[in-house]
């Protein structure tokens, strides 16, 4: 699978955990392209962190890259009914459990649902931005991202790398498989029919525990 | 008597080594004409306290994009920001030892803000908690557990002066944002010694409805015009 | 689905016992059509979190206006507010031990509000440190020594539910509020599980500037139309 | 002296604290009166709790009791560049130092700037409101009171009654004087001409300091 074809499929999963309603704020990259995969009767409303419900994509009429901004600094707009705010408002939002799911991507994901992606110590220190607070305040968290990374796991026993927040994702998507994070460890729900329950095991550190209702990914 | 002043004269006002809250976001809520100004003033050795480093590259083809600017001209000697990523002459100031730079998860340093403007003594904040934020102690009072749940306390911010950017500003500095603008901005209002507000345009007193003024003029000291 | 409901239908999910915030201040920003028709309901034995009991006698002749309808009626068995001298009814309730009544102060009555929320451990405040407020164990955590400056840690408030009012109330339920109707209304919003607005004037949407937008829409869960 | 000349004389001399520009918070009752008070080149902004600034009375116009009233619940309005905001913003500016004055009654008042100002027990609990945020946030805290209550001195060496705040005035005005809270005291700065200061002190439980440059007031 080339890596543009691996992201739509991983994002097209994580559409189908959406429910009509809900409020979402999506992560820099992959997450943003979300929407275009939702049905059409699953109407959501996009937070943008610095400030904004109801983003949606801007026309060349709306187009406004000094004023309308999505928290990837990439020119948006309000959809009618959406609404601009101040930080401060907007995190109050994010912390108070008021955005029903975010989605976004890992350094690594544990067993514990502990989450590392903001610093690679030494190497590259972009900032936690807002993630820190996201994916302690939203009500479920759901992490996409490929499987390995080079080749190593991704989905670790314990994160190496300094975590973003403790036992916070619900939910792991990847190419590979769907993994949902319970109180005993990290349970493989969906699989991809390209792979076997074994290769997924091989290309991951933590033990998975298999569904008795494994379901073929899609 | 005018709070409007050229800007020249608000960046006078600002001496080496001052510490400076600027609105903004990825440059978007910039005051971008007293960043400008700034930037040519020879001035340094600032503490900016700013959600970011904005990013070389601005919408309009600037070459480097509101407090980028600063960065660039190596004026700034300490950044307290949340991301810095889409500047990657932050990283390297920082490498090179010359820019201290300070992390802190945005709601935290949003509301830290507010808590400096509102006479708070902290703010307990559950984010952070079990990260290495607990070991930031310049910014991290205590870790604090409240009824079986673990918090940060986080310390207040405030600053010499806050440069932030409105759309409409009244002649008594009544300010309304437009779009994604207000972000930190709104809140450094209340938070530093000196508060100058860049305005878009500057309008009549009456023509922001009472109901629609986002920072009261009482918070703002100068307005510069921005779109003069 | 549409948000807007009867105020019959809105009374009727309110159950006996339920802890109710009310936005208004002395009557003012109360969401008069819900308040009276609860009033007519029967049901009682309420949490009531309000700033205040209002007052007998509104400014339309109203016999009883806003919340002091409910504490007439004697529905109310808790009240916790700022102020109720405006109201001898309350005095005279708790008088006859029927009615309890605990007092905070106004600006930590908002806070508190504010950070149940929005997802804050409480609030560190230097208001009431050395008074009687330091003993309301169920609203005072502890006292803390912060840099050598005494604080109060208040605890966060939630509620059921909050009914507030809107002047115009879009039919997605973003709320404009006229005049000083917003007060504590704005933050109940965020803070009870269930949050229904009487809308002075139900808009299309789009209809309220997406700047002037003071509640957003995600927060309100039902529109009463309170102009019907 | 009748009470009504009483009130008007305190609050005239309340009136000469203040200074052009200043951002006020008024108690209820006598110190509402202050603005009719001020010399034409003094120009304050009126801040009330509820969330106003800029209030000044309304006209047979502007009268909209159900949607515009001061901490009073008196119906007013706000001038031109006035503003409503809500409860929280409104005490993020009292507590956050950005009032200039705040002026209100007392019951009591102490050598160390102690104040009690909201309750009798067992007799009378209208409630603190916002004065306890007022007296700790504002910058400068002015009481102005009758001197005593019926005949009883309310400036006591210690407050009997629960306190709104420690410490926290910085001048009593009354009909028979201006004191000023100091480190040391209460220093008597000026004196109605009316009374000696054998007749202040008699009617004080507090020892007043004498300024050395104790003035007439007026």
């Amino acid at each position: 699978m080339d890596r543009e074809y691996i992201k739509n499929f991983i994002i097209a999963r994580a559409a189908k955990e959406i429910r009509d309603g809900d409020i979402v704020n999506l992560g820099i990259g992959m997450p943003t392209m979300l929407p275009k995969f939702l049905p059409e009767n699953v109407k959501v409303t996009v937070q943008a962190e610095n400030g904004l419900l109801g983003v949606i994509p801007c026309t060349k009429e709306t187009y406004d890259p000094i004023y309308k901004v999505d928290a990837g600094a990439t020119p948006v707009t309000v959809a009618p009914g959406g609404c601009f705010f101040d930080s401060c408002t907007s995190f109050g939002m994010i912390r108070g459990g008021h955005i029903d799911v975010t989605i976004l991507g890992a350094l690594e994901v544990d067993e514990q649902g502990n989450l590392s992606n903001w610093i690679i110590p030494g190497k590259k220190l972009p900032g936690m931005g807002g993630a820190m607070d996201l994916v302690v305040g939203a009500k479920k968290v759901i992490v996409t991202m490929e499987h390995t990374q080079k080749g190593q796991p991704k989905i670790l026993k314990k994160c190496r790398l300094p975590l973003t927040a403790l036992n916070c994702v619900n939910l792991i998507i990847t190419e590979m498989c769907v993994i949902e994070v319970t109180d005993k460890g990290l349970k493989l729900i969906e699989i991809n029919p390209e792979f076997t329950a074994e290769q997924v095991q091989e290309a991951t550190e933590a033990t998975l525990i298999i569904s008795d209702e494994l379901k073929p990914m899609a | 008597m005018s709070k409007i002043i050229s800007v020249k004269e608000a960046v006078a006002m600002i001496p080496d080594g001052a510490s400076i809250m600027v609105g903004g976001f990825m440059g978007c809520g910039n005051p971008h004409r007293i960043i400008d100004e700034l930037s040519k003033s020879g001035k340094g050795n600032f503490k900016l306290i700013c959600n970011d480093g904005a990013q070389p590259g601005g919408p309009m083809g600037e070459e480097h994009y509101g407090v980028a600017k600063l960065i660039h001209n190596r004026q700034v000697k300490h950044l307290v920001a949340t991301h810095v990523g889409l500047n990657p002459e932050v990283g390297q100031q920082m490498n090179e030892g010359t820019l201290k730079v300070d992390l802190i998860p945005q709601g935290s340093f949003a509301e830290m803000i507010r808590a400096g403007g509102s006479g708070l003594g902290g703010v307990l904040t559950p984010t952070g908690v079990g990260t290495i934020i607990e070991e930031l102690k310049d910014y991290v009072h205590s870790v604090q557990e409240i009824d079986g749940k673990k918090f940060l306390l986080m310390k207040p911010l405030r600053a010499d002066f806050a440069l932030i950017s409105g759309y409409r500003v009244d002649k008594l500095g009544n300010v309304w944002y437009k779009g994604s603008t207000s972000n930190f901005g709104l809140m450094m209002a209340t938070a530093a010694n000196v508060v100058i507000v860049e305005a878009d345009n500057i309008v009549e007193v009456g023509e922001i409805e009472p109901e629609n003024v986002r920072t009261p003029g009482i918070f703002v000291d100068y307005i510069v015009d921005g779109g003069a």
